[in-house]
């Protein structure tokens, strides 16, 4: 027996205690405090997306005159624009709030792809395994073959660029990983006794897939996906800053980053903000996916 | 014969939810040069715990209070570097687990050579020629070809043996077993406790036996003290303990075992279940699944009480009959 | 004579190995090679053996969780190695299984009742509230406080996920249950419960018992006949009385001498087998045991010795005996 | 051992096989017609129908797979529409460039990457391992070219020690392999962290202390050797993709090399470039993930022995 087994034997003998959610609450936040940072970002990303008209100071795309000086340069940041204007005049703060929408949209519709197509696949390989296996792993290697970006890159080029071709092109390369891990999960939990004894007693086979197995790979796949739409939005917001995704005027943290390279020297918040608010965003999500992570690893349960 | 090691009082807690609880509680045995000790109980109950608390190999999170006397120096108290040289050198250790307790990516001759490199100060070819007569002399075959092998290509019961031969290296006075042939098929079992009993006999080697096996006990020990729940309930002479046991924890655990011989009798089970370290009993222990518990039995523990020569037990019952000793 | 509940007549499993660049089939693992028994109703038969014998994989394979290589396995004169899968659904009401592993065997994430609801579910047994009736009887049965249906797994002990084990298999009213080594994971004063209580059910509920194990003490205690496996071959299958009070396999007898006994006074002549268990891939000619037999003789290495009576009732493979 | 090469080769010749199936039906099967975009929007109709007849583009698909296989296995992988140079040409002239980034990038990652993730796994759950996980997870949350223009201003412009972009000697890529240090090391430190704590709670590192192995002796020659493996697995599979990722480094730090020339065929449509070095970089991520699996023969004995 382990040191750490013997001490978890020791203490897992114990009735579970009744103890108030709300001590509950706050016991696993002081353990694991950096999830509810990520839970705390991510929700108010999805507040900005969802009531950008109503925290949004000024049109998105309205160039205003007065947010240019004299000689052409945008103003900085003044009660009128909290964040400055940008090169044409546009508020910086009412497009980055609108900006949130793009990066939510592709970080969640391109996860949900991608765990649709990868959870599917994955199961279906490691439950039936044999020849159905082999062929959806060499399916799969292919898909991983493409490096993300360069692939996304060649098909919007094909395509052409625009908000819907993005997400088809990070929804059908992301799911390789998914579709791998998902089988390892699958690989492991169907030796359990449990999933026998579920055959022992008569249960079908979607059944066994669906009701015992995948909810015990749940975990994992959370993990996974909320980790992915931390990537799925750099992923974006790396096209936007090449010129393919989104197209000015409409906002994405991507385009208006670029579009303040030029300018960081005497402008610099034209590229901070949406640097920032990019960095927050998938700061959010990583920490909430790798908080997830370990609360969720069996090593540091709490009963 | 002096005692090889001592163990007095020893405590160790474990924190839960920012909260320390003692999984051993009041333990206190000796060894003899040359004995062997049997530390028995089920699962939980410490005895892996203690074992590990003698090599100081628990983590730092423990709290282990007490004294742990080798040789009359308090192992509790040594520095990092000094224990470092009492660890397979002075006292061994080997484990239940041989699949997983050899590191996969080394050959069997380092591993074996480890210690000799570490505390004998021998060269890698040196050591390796040690490996081998080492290997020769837990009986593997072939012990010059196999010293270059990896632990996958070993059987489980090789590797236990391969276990064996690494604690044997230094010639330790103290060899600390715990549960060694728990993972073993009992033909292997036989074979691996065969081996340990000739080792200790050839080298005056004393073992500390950790097992949850009573036959095993009976088989190997000289000794034997009973855990339960984190305190020892019973302890004394193989013969004495089995013979006569006293506690009612014992007899109960003698009870339970169905026995390959005699008529098939109804098996009298413990009722209820283990306490958790975190609801420990205020009194004795055991009371709240004793068959004789009595009123004080749940108030205060009774601490250990003669019960005959080298023999003790943790039992209100005993109070009345105790027996002086030594 | 009353009809045997199960007759399994020469079953086996091998599995293949795979090797080399196609992964082509190089050999045969033979788990369990040509295993013939009967079980009478009502009765206990204990299958023993160390790791490797195949009494695990022919537990499963019985249950057709494996599917045999070869074989017959009659349940109630019926050969269920040819049933189609509906078919399959409905036997599977009459066989079932407990697990070694209290904390393997039961879903996680699935509360005790909705455990014990789901094969009711799944044969459409009952109406829902007699289904929640016969749960709560059923945890009563086994010995637990029926008031723990909304509880999960990993708020039991390992004695009492046993108990919702044995429940679970129970559900569906079968005749037959496979006891894959249902108490080597628990602790000795946890271990005679949970054979009391199987003892108990048995006589209540008309049980037949298969019960796999590895300890012989236990197998003694539990079972009316033993059947000995090594390396996937019946050595030896008598009553139980008989078995342990005179073995004629050399290889049952080192088995029972090896076995730790708890009285330190009694010497006992041990015998302390040579070597390892040969690889199930690998078998050796003859009599499987010759590599390791003390009594060994010339045609051990050369001729599979045949399954045959040495004493009215008492079936032994062994040219000691032909 | 020598089977378990072969049918790692296996595998890899299918997934090329798939590889190039993707490809062909990007390039050939999907855009609405690759004629009409190589003749221009001006061109007649009789060009385009000459110039599809030219390119095989009325023959069924299969011959056309077959006539791209054929090229293909011939090293052609068409002209560029802009250039009017064959791809290869293209390709070949900035290899080295990308190739000394992405090496200097991957180095960059392990350097910082690794020793943090020992130092993590040392200190888990103590203050430091709290501090050095957020700020790798800061890292792994920047975006390449937003943190390389904030380097290249502070430490190319306002305090200039380095080169502002550009190709040139080693000044030129400690700011590019910075910044790609920065945004990749976290997944190095996060994997060797787990697996380094994985490997601590094994049986045989309380085997290595019980000999009376110091500390530093159970992590380095008991803990790292097994600890590395995933880590040798991600770090193969990290250098093959890092050829196709280095495009955002080289725009941004204008180094020109295989990103820039994809980046540029973007605006211009020149899809034989872009599907060039599509399938090239795909190719080597194959040919790591091939020597992955042959490095792990020397590192884990239960393969080569297996």
């Amino acid at each position: 027996m382990s040191v750490q087994n013997a001490s978890a034997a020791i203490g897992g003998a114990s009735k579970s205690q009744k103890k108030s959610r709300g001590a509950l609450f706050w016991k696993s936040v002081r353990k694991f405090p950096m999830v509810y940072v990520g839970g705390l970002i991510v929700f108010l990303l999805v507040i900005c997306a969802v009531f950008a008209p109503v925290l949004a100071l000024h049109n998105p795309i309205t160039q205003y005159q007065n947010g240019l000086h004299m000689d052409g340069t945008p103003v900085g940041p003044s009660k009128f624009f909290p964040f400055g204007a940008d090169d044409v005049g546009r508020d910086v703060y009412s497009r980055l709030i609108y900006g949130s929408r793009v990066s939510l949209i592709v970080g969640f519709v391109a996860t949900a792809i991608s765990l649709l197509i990868g959870t599917t696949l994955g199961l279906i390989s490691g439950y039936f395994g044999g020849f159905i296996d082999t062929v959806i792993m060499r399916i799969t290697d292919t898909i991983l073959a493409f490096p993300f970006l360069l692939f996304a890159l060649a098909l919007v080029t094909i395509l052409g660029s625009s908000l819907t071709n993005v997400l088809i092109a990070i929804g059908i390369l992301g799911w390789g990983v998914m579709a791998r891990v998902v089988r390892g999960q699958v690989l492991s939990v169907k030796e359990f006794e449990y999933v026998q004894a579920a055959r022992a007693l008569g249960a079908s086979t979607p059944r066994i897939l669906f009701r015992v197995i995948l909810p015990n790979i749940l975990g994992p796949i959370i993990v996974l996906a909320t980790l992915a739409v931390s990537q799925n939005i750099l992923v974006e917001a790396g096209l936007s800053f090449l010129g393919v995704g989104v197209q000015p005027p409409t906002p994405s943290w991507g385009n208006m980053i670029y579009a303040g390279v030029q300018d960081y020297q005497f402008a610099p918040w034209l590229m901070v903000y949406p640097g920032v608010a990019l960095l927050l965003a998938v700061l959010g999500f990583n920490l909430l996916g790798d908080g997830l992570r370990d609360i969720l690893d069996p090593r540091n349960a709490t009963h | 014969m002096s005692n090889v090691l001592e163990v007095k009082d020893l405590e160790i807690q474990f924190e839960i939810d920012e909260k320390y609880y003692s999984a051993v509680k009041d333990v206190s045995f000796y060894i003899r040069e040359g004995e062997t000790l049997g530390l028995v109980g089920e699962s939980g109950c410490g005895k892996s715990v203690t074992s590990l608390s003698i090599m100081r190999l628990l983590q730092d999170t423990a709290k282990v209070s007490g004294a742990i006397l080798y040789n009359g120096e308090n192992l509790l108290e040594l520095g990092p570097a000094k224990m470092r040289g009492i660890r397979g050198n002075e006292i061994s250790m080997i484990f239940q687990e041989p699949m997983t307790s050899l590191n996969p990516v080394h050959r069997i001759g380092r591993q074996i050579g480890e210690s000799l490199m570490l505390h004998k100060g021998l060269s890698a070819s040196e050591a390796r020629l040690e490996a081998i007569e080492l290997l020769r002399k837990v009986g593997i075959p072939r012990p010059d070809e196999v010293v270059d092998d990896y632990p996958h290509q070993f059987s489980g019961g090789m590797r236990q043996r391969v276990m064996i031969a690494i604690a044997m290296a230094c010639q330790p006075k103290l060899l600390i077993a715990d549960e060694p042939t728990t993972a073993l098929d009992v033909t292997i079992q036989a074979q691996i406790l065969d081996l340990m009993r000739k080792l200790a006999a050839e080298n005056n080697m004393a073992i500390l036996l950790i097992t949850h096996d009573l036959g095993v006990v009976a088989e190997m020990c000289d000794r034997v003290a009973v855990m339960y729940a984190g305190k020892i309930m019973e302890q004394g002479p193989v013969r004495e303990v089995f013979r006569n046991p006293q506690n009612p924890y014992t007899i109960g655990l003698m009870n339970s075992i169905p026995k390959l011989e005699g008529p098939r009798m109804r098996l009298q089970p413990i009722e209820g279940n283990v306490p958790s370290v975190r609801n420990m009993p205020q009194g004795c222990r055991f009371a709240a699944r004793c068959p004789y518990v009595m009123d004080i039995c749940r108030e205060q523990d009774p601490g250990l009480l003669g019960a005959g020569p080298e023999h003790i037990s943790r039992c209100w019952l005993q109070a009345d009959r105790e027996v002086q000793t030594q | 004579m009353t009809e045997a509940l199960l007759d399994v007549q020469d079953l086996k499993k091998y599995f293949p190995i795979r090797r080399g660049v196609l992964q082509r089939v190089v050999g045969q693992v033979r788990a369990v090679d040509g295993i013939t028994f009967s079980v009478m109703p009502g009765e206990t038969l204990g299958v023993v053996g160390e790791s490797g014998c195949g009494k695990s994989t022919m537990a499963r394979t019985i249950l057709r969780l494996l599917e045999p290589t070869s074989g017959k396995v009659e349940f109630e004169g019926k050969n269920v190695v040819g049933l189609s899968k509906n078919e399959m659904r409905a036997m599977r009401r009459e066989m079932q299984i407990v697990f070694q592993d209290p904390y393997a065997s039961l879903n996680p994430r699935y509360t005790i009742g909705k455990t014990l609801l789901e094969p009711m579910e799944i044969h459409h047994l009952h109406t829902a509230s007699a289904r929640k009736q016969r749960v709560a009887d059923l945890l009563d049965r086994v010995g637990l406080d029926p008031d723990y249906t909304n509880r999960f797994a990993h708020e039991f002990s390992g004695g009492q996920r046993q108990r919702i084990g044995i429940a679970r298999a129970l559900t569906v009213n079968p005749k037959l249950l496979i006891l894959d080594e249902p108490v080597a994971a628990l602790d000795v004063s946890v271990q005679s419960q949970v054979l009391n209580l199987l003892k108990d059910l048995q006589d209540d509920l008309d049980l037949t018992y298969i019960f796999v194990a590895h300890d012989l003490s236990v197998v003694r205690y539990i079972s009316d006949r033993v059947l000995v496996l090594y390396l996937g071959h019946m050595a030896e299958l008598a009553d139980a009385d008989e078995v342990f009070a005179d073995p004629l396999h050399p290889y049952t007898r080192a088995l029972l001498s090896a076995v730790p006994v708890t009285d330190p006074d009694q010497k006992r002549e041990r015998i302390i087998l040579k070597g390892d268990l040969p690889s199930p891939a690998n078998p050796p000619a003859g009599c499987p045991f010759h590599t390791r037999c003390p009594a060994a003789m010339e045609i051990c290495s050369k001729q599979v010795p045949a399954w045959q009576e040495a004493k009215p009732g008492h079936l032994v493979a062994c040219h000691l005996y032909q | 051992m020598l089977s378990y090469i072969v049918r790692r080769l296996g595998g890899a010749l299918v997934v090329l096989f798939g590889i190039s199936v993707v490809t062909f039906i990007l390039a050939y099967a999907v855009p609405s017609d690759p004629a009409r975009m190589i003749a221009g929007p001006k061109a007649s109709m009789a060009t385009v129908l000459a110039i599809r007849h030219q390119l095989g583009l009325d023959r069924p698909l299969y011959v056309q797979y077959g006539a791209y296989i054929w090229r293909l296995l011939h090293l052609n992988l068409g002209m560029s529409y802009v250039y009017n140079l064959p791809v290869t040409t293209l390709i070949g002239q900035r290899f080295l460039p990308t190739a000394t980034l992405a090496l200097s990038a991957w180095i960059a990652e392990l350097v910082i990457g690794i020793p943090l993730g020992i130092y993590t796994a040392r200190r888990a759950r103590k203050l430091s391992d709290y501090i050095v996980s957020i700020l790798a997870l800061i890292g792994i949350s920047l975006l390449i070219p937003w943190l390389g223009i904030v380097l290249l201003y502070w430490l190319g412009f306002k305090i200039p020690i380095f080169p502002l972009g550009g190709a040139g000697g080693i000044s030129h890529l400690i700011l590019p392999a910075l910044t790609y240090g920065i945004t990749g090391a976290a997944a190095y430190t996060r994997l060797l962290k787990s697996s380094m704590l994985e490997v601590l709670k094994q049986d045989y590192v309380r085997t290595a202390r019980a000999k009376g192995a110091t500390e530093s002796r159970v992590i380095n020659r008991h803990v790292l050797r097994n600890a590395l493996i995933p880590v040798i697995t991600y770090g193969g599979i990290d250098i093959g993709y890092l050829l196709g990722g280095v495009v955002l480094l080289e725009v941004t730090f204008n180094w020109n090399g295989l990103g820039i020339l994809a980046y540029n065929a973007i605006s211009e449509s020149d899809i034989p470039v872009i599907m060039g070095t599509v399938l090239l970089t795909a190719l080597l991520v194959v040919l790591f993930n091939l020597l992955v699996d042959i490095v792990y023969v020397f590192v884990d004995p239960r393969i080569r022995y297996g």
